[in-house]
């Protein structure tokens, strides 16, 4: 009975992009990034993104695709640059960055799908990004205003999900993809495994079906940024 | 002798105590995790979402999976846990963490520090560092006493636009470990051989008794 | 004739489309889950941190672990979830449900509902109806349309404290069917042999055509 | 190496409690609640409790057993009153009580464990919980502020605990055990089974150890409030 699967990624996209919106990747550096989607926008040919992803991919993987092609008009992040596209770009005045700390970030995502249109937090009082913002104090600290994050279509990468799509994250591959997918008045997962809506325990699902509205089966490449490993010493 | 890159590690690895969580920053603070006592248990952080972060993994067997927030590969210890980005800063917002040992390029006499832009280079943003500083318990910075050019980095006013204001306890360089208190830096421990002498010449900041 | 209890909800199920994550309140919505058809993927969030409700379990099976927010003894469905409180509230809020159907003492044409205290008898709560009312998008109330002293429950305005300002999209009474609009309630179904005289007569807000 | 496994429910607040404290407690209804460390709040004697639970137990069970023996002084809930002497004291004026929407309640935990002083909501707009709360407008639609809360103790209930204090939670008597676990100065958590560190798979863990100080294995009653069934009709 669900309508969520969708066969390509080109097909769970359809009818969902516009020229001028606002994306949400999920994804930490090029980790539990939602590959298969970034190309299908690509694909999609839609103009004047405002992408929010807390790094911007590197020049041929992620996000950088997008900036390749530029369909990005601003990005929303806490670290960039690992993008040499991204830094012509910013330098030129062509892309619009705004620097968000990571963890306000992450909060004002969590805090959009929840219904939280601001909330107050000590990060950043005393810089930069405190300027222009509300400032008020709670049992004697100074704290400021952030606003909730809403996307018109977020894209997220989940390890499965089931038919109704309920998903399952691996490892450290989880990071923003649960607050972004919860922050998306659209939501679509791209995942490496759809099970039957009951494989799942109920206990173990990290993030809610009703997150989501749409999932397609990927293929993944995986790129590592920062190969680091350590001597065998016993074997 | 000032201590070598190495030898502030160690002398970081002293702030940490027995059923401490951790963050450690980037540079000389990820040196710290080699000498974190056997016998204590310190669960190190990493923001992107994890907690009881192990080793780097043996050749091959990398998981892309699984990173620690500086990008790298590593590997999971039997206390590992995986949360997201909105739990992890849940976590150190919210006072979760006892220490965070970090790499500075500027800090203050008042507490200030400044370690995520140069005006007129090219920024790359502040990624977790202002959530870590304005949320953590206590803050400890590692960093070599002067940069470069030989100019200090112990400042009486950071020059560079700030990370956070008034949130650093402790700042352990090449030359010598400060706290800072109540009007200026208060030098606690000396580097062998390092005079207070050396260490007055080196720094701008207010040093106090 | 007025539509019986089990009408009411038989009607109130109406509502539902497939694909909907819906959140029943207790009483006459609670039988709605009756009448939901058996082709329709519909699924029932419990706010006490439930996602895919099931059936009351067999005598002998009950879980003391496993209750609806009616404190109930509940079963899972294949395509349940739980989760904690926070996450269903923010299911809540956020406006991720598609529909609550809900039972109210009073309604006023406004659209505001008072479902929670009566001022001189004991107040129990508001448990989770205000951020239900608030924050779900599509609120139905479901409810005798007079009550047991046979006053309207349709009115101007409340009297009783409120679950919600203007927040009520649709009435469902024994006798007939509202919509708050422009200007007030709109009757867009009547019960069977209910006129809409009948409707009138029993009603206190502003009818409009 | 971990010193969290305290062994009973006693030992694991030894230290923790002070006249005039405020206590979290995990729970909906009787679901998911700490039945192990209420009885030991009450052996305890502590005075002048602040308790912020959902709700406030029956009688002789959960949170009543505290109200029995006069040790709350206020209340912070949902909903009350599936108990006689929680009525009794409330109309005479003995206890205080202050009335909470349910995901207010559950999301100032939670914003109280994660550093955020205050945040905006809709819920209650219009109504007596708005009176004298800061109103304010966000994209056209109005909101009132909401604090955060921290307890000086939290005492949540969940099925397994590793020895560094990570949590699983057993179906739907999870409820409110995390966000207070995470918004309480110290938090002891009662379990039925403590396993070994490393016998939790770290993609399942509900709550990871850093919000949890101490741990008790509990034994445990599990009170049914309401008892429905339907009848078999096959066999």
């Amino acid at each position: 009975m669900s309508k969520k699967v969708y066969n390509t990624a080109a097909e769970a996209l359809e009818g969902l992009t516009f020229d001028g919106m606002t994306v949400m990747a999920g994804g930490f550096g090029l980790c539990g990034i939602p590959e298969n989607l970034i190309l299908a926008l690509r694909e999609s040919g839609v103009k004047d993104i405002t992408a929010i992803s807390n790094n911007a991919g590197v020049d041929d993987f992620g996000l950088g695709l997008l900036l390749q092609t530029r369909q990005i008009k601003k990005m929303i992040s806490s670290y960039v640059g690992e993008n040499k596209e991204f830094e012509r770009q910013y330098l030129s005045g062509e892309l619009e960055l705004e620097f968000n700390p990571q963890g306000t970030l992450a909060e004002r995502c969590r805090a959009g799908g929840a219904g939280i249109p601001g909330f107050y937090t000590k990060t950043g009082v005393g810089t930069l990004v405190a300027e222009g913002k509300e400032h008020r104090d709670f049992n004697g600290e100074t704290y400021i205003l952030e606003t909730g994050l809403v996307a018109d279509l977020s894209i997220v990468k989940a390890e499965k999900a089931d038919t109704h799509g309920n998903l399952v994250f691996n490892k450290t591959a989880r990071n923003f993809n649960p607050p972004m997918a919860m922050a998306g008045k659209v939501t679509v997962a791209e995942v490496e495994e759809i099970v039957p809506t009951g494989d799942l325990d109920p206990d173990e699902i990290h993030l809610p079906g009703i997150f989501v509205q749409r999932i397609v089966k990927g293929t993944f490449e995986k790129r590592i940024e920062q190969r680091t490993t350590r001597k065998r010493e016993h074997y | 002798m000032p201590w070598t890159r190495d030898e502030m590690a160690a002398r970081a690895a002293k702030e940490l105590h027995d059923g401490f969580y951790v963050n450690l920053g980037i540079g000389i603070p990820t040196l710290v995790a080699n000498h974190i006592p056997e016998d204590m248990d310190v669960t190190l952080q990493s923001e992107n979402g994890m907690l009881g972060m192990g080793p780097f993994p043996f050749e091959g067997e990398e998981d892309p999976d699984l990173i620690n927030a500086g990008k790298q590969t590593i590997t999971t210890l039997p206390r590992t846990s995986f949360f997201d980005s909105a739990t992890s800063f849940a976590m150190i917002r919210g006072g979760h963490i006892n220490i965070a040992i970090l790499g500075a390029m500027e800090v203050a006499e008042n507490g200030d520090i400044a370690n995520w832009m140069i005006p007129g280079k090219l920024v790359k943003g502040m990624g977790g560092a202002m959530d870590l500083v304005a949320g953590v318990k206590r803050i400890v910075v590692v960093m070599d006493h002067c940069n470069k050019k030989g100019e200090t980095k112990v400042l009486k006013a950071c020059t560079l636009p700030l990370t956070g204001k008034g949130v650093v306890n402790r700042i352990i360089t090449d030359l010598c470990v400060f706290d800072v208190v109540e009007g200026g830096l208060k030098v606690v421990e000396l580097a062998p051989g390092v005079s207070m002498q050396d260490v007055k010449e080196s720094t701008e900041a207010t040093i106090v008794a």
